[in-house]
């Protein structure tokens, strides 16, 4: 264990070592010996630069790997339980369903047919599905009104993800007007969310 | 900032593009009294903004209305400065100008703490973030970057595009002064007294707003084409005292010839 | 310098320190404390673990930073002049944004009216938005006064960009409270005393 600076053999580290780790931890791709020795002063020994990192790093919880004649870090193969081995998960909501999922949010408790209506197309059956996966959205209960369609609305998770306390506070139309996000021409009965929102019982 | 400053300051007798709004514009020109805000002259400062607020008048008629509200408010601030205080006032002049003076201060700090964030150690400029990230399994959603300005910005543009925002002009049921010429010239045909203005209008009884713009474009078109009609020698119009009832009759040589026709 | 690893104390790590370095590395987001807990065994001491961290990596090419309770590795600040080559072209922000951000930053949660009334002008539509389209600007919630606006403030993604561990740090923000440039109204201490009335009116 490190107690102090003193016994601390990382602080002996050239600067150059140190403009090597942070290269290779910043690059986006990985990085050649050429394309490091560039980054840096002409006398440079980039070979004992990387034998110097690559004994720091070993057995450590992120490790300098050479691949195809390029270095990067990659976090040590015991721990990859943690690691996804694949990106399974898209990073942003394709636009179908971001706009489903503001649909739900603003409208909610909301049936599919509702939604297709607002939306000006039929949703693609996975749409919602991939909502519910990722739990943004549920089931919120049934209408009492003829055929009992099922209504979403979205979950706890939903509003800890966008950082919301209540769906209350999500911009109403007006509030969208003002940042010139929504065309002030709309007219004011489209107004998104109903002040009685709680108060619409559904079967939950 | 402040090369910046000098920069407009020289365009000071110029135009007003380089200013961010009246409290700016007060800020620049308070600058030039290179003196603490806390110190400044705020009958001065009014002075000089009004003057200046003249100035640009002259050469833009299109003043922002933001300017215009400052310089009602200073013109009033500058009056009470240089009138004795009144005992019945709710706000000293000198309470406005403490106000004033405040509000500057404020929005200066603002710009000075602006310059100070601006340039610290920026991440992706001097300081960078892990630039391969990996995804880690065990942490729901950690994937996910959309943000509630994604899921806003979506549900707008969803708005936006579903309303037909096109301008359709409001079409009016109007009586057109050619109409009122055409049953004018008809109705006095067959009439041969001094006939009221409101025997000539056409029948309507619509109440609702469309009804009574109907009937208000009547009268007003029956008139035009009265006057057109007059001016042509065919009819002559009464009206005995202000206000009074307009009345039409066709002149007596052309009722004659009417008759010959007929 | 480093020679095996027999004199390596860094292999001596436990395996949560090497987790929890791991994590952080693969993420580069910033994670909470508690996030890192609940993927570790219950009896996990996450403050030792991260005082260990912080004092391997002080003094390298790579930093461990605290971001509002939340922890990220980043480059080492003194290190700029060599990563610059790699910075992508950034958007220079206009007067008003930076204008805007400032009042945001230091008025926090401030509505749309606070910010225009300190700014003095209507706000163009889109400034606000260009905030909170970069992720530095997010809405905080709605005001609990009449007509319920909502209010505005900074991100952590703000803080990390400009590497503050929180708010609190923004330069000068003690500062600015204690002398009232911060309140909305005029401070009490900055009220006119009547007495310097005649004072006034001579001078003019």
């Amino acid at each position: 264990m490190i107690e102090d600076n003193e016994n601390n053999p990382l602080i002996e580290f050239s600067d150059q070592i140190r403009a090597v780790e942070a290269l290779l931890f910043a690059a986006s791709d990985p990085l050649d010996e050429k394309t490091l020795k560039d980054m840096l002063p002409v006398d440079t020994d980039i070979e004992e630069i990387m034998n110097n990192l690559l004994n720091l790093y070993k057995g450590r919880g992120v490790e300098l790997k050479k691949v195809n004649n390029k270095w990067m870090f990659k976090t040590a193969s015991d721990l990859s339980f943690i690691m996804q081995k694949e990106a399974k998960i898209q990073k942003k909501l394709s636009k179908a369903a971001l706009e489903t999922l503001s649909i739900i949010a603003y409208h909610q408790p909301v049936s599919r047919a509702e939604i297709e209506e607002i939306r000006g197309v039929t949703a693609s059956p996975g749409t919602i599905d991939t909502l519910m996966e990722i739990n943004w959205v549920k089931i919120k209960g049934r209408r009492k009104t003829p055929g009992n369609p099922i209504t979403y609305g979205t979950t706890d998770e939903f509003l800890v993800h966008f950082d919301l306390e209540n769906t209350k506070e999500l911009p109403g139309l007006d509030e969208l007007k003002s940042t010139g996000l929504l065309d002030s021409n709309l007219p004011p009965d489209m107004y998104p969310i109903d002040d009685d929102l709680e108060h619409i019982e559904e079967n939950n | 900032m402040n090369d910046n400053y000098n920069e407009q300051l020289d365009l000071f007798h110029v135009n007003l593009d380089g200013f961010e709004g009246p409290l700016d514009l007060l800020l620049s020109l308070a600058k030039e009294q290179k003196v603490d805000l806390l110190e400044i002259s705020i009958l001065e400062l009014a002075s000089q903004y009004l003057n200046f607020i003249d100035q640009m008048k002259k050469i833009d008629i299109d003043l922002a209305a933001d300017y215009i509200v400052m310089a009602s408010w200073l013109a009033f601030l500058k009056s009470k400065l240089l009138l004795p205080d009144q005992d019945d006032e709710d706000v000293s002049a000198k309470e406005l100008s403490a106000i004033l003076a405040f509000r500057l201060r404020r929005l200066e700090v603002m710009r000075e703490v602006g310059s100070k964030l601006i340039t610290r150690d920026r991440e992706g400029i001097h300081v960078f973030r892990r630039g391969m990230p990996e995804n880690i399994f065990l942490i729901k959603n950690f994937n996910h970057k959309d943000t509630l300005f994604d899921l806003i910005s979506s549900y707008s543009g969803l708005r936006n595009r579903n309303y037909d925002n096109s301008w359709k002009p409001r079409v009016f049921s109007i009586f057109s002064i050619e109409d009122a010429r055409n049953r004018l010239e008809k109705m006095l045909g067959t009439i041969v007294d001094w006939t009221k203005i409101e025997d000539f209008l056409p029948v309507n009884n619509d109440v609702s707003e469309e009804g009574v713009l109907f009937r208000k474009s009547s009268l007003a078109s029956i008139f035009s084409a009265s006057l057109e009609l007059s001016k042509e020698g065919m009819i002559e119009i009464n009206q005995n005292k202000n206000f009074g009832s307009i009345k039409f009759k066709i002149k007596e040589n052309r009722s004659n010839i009417n008759e010959m026709l007929a």
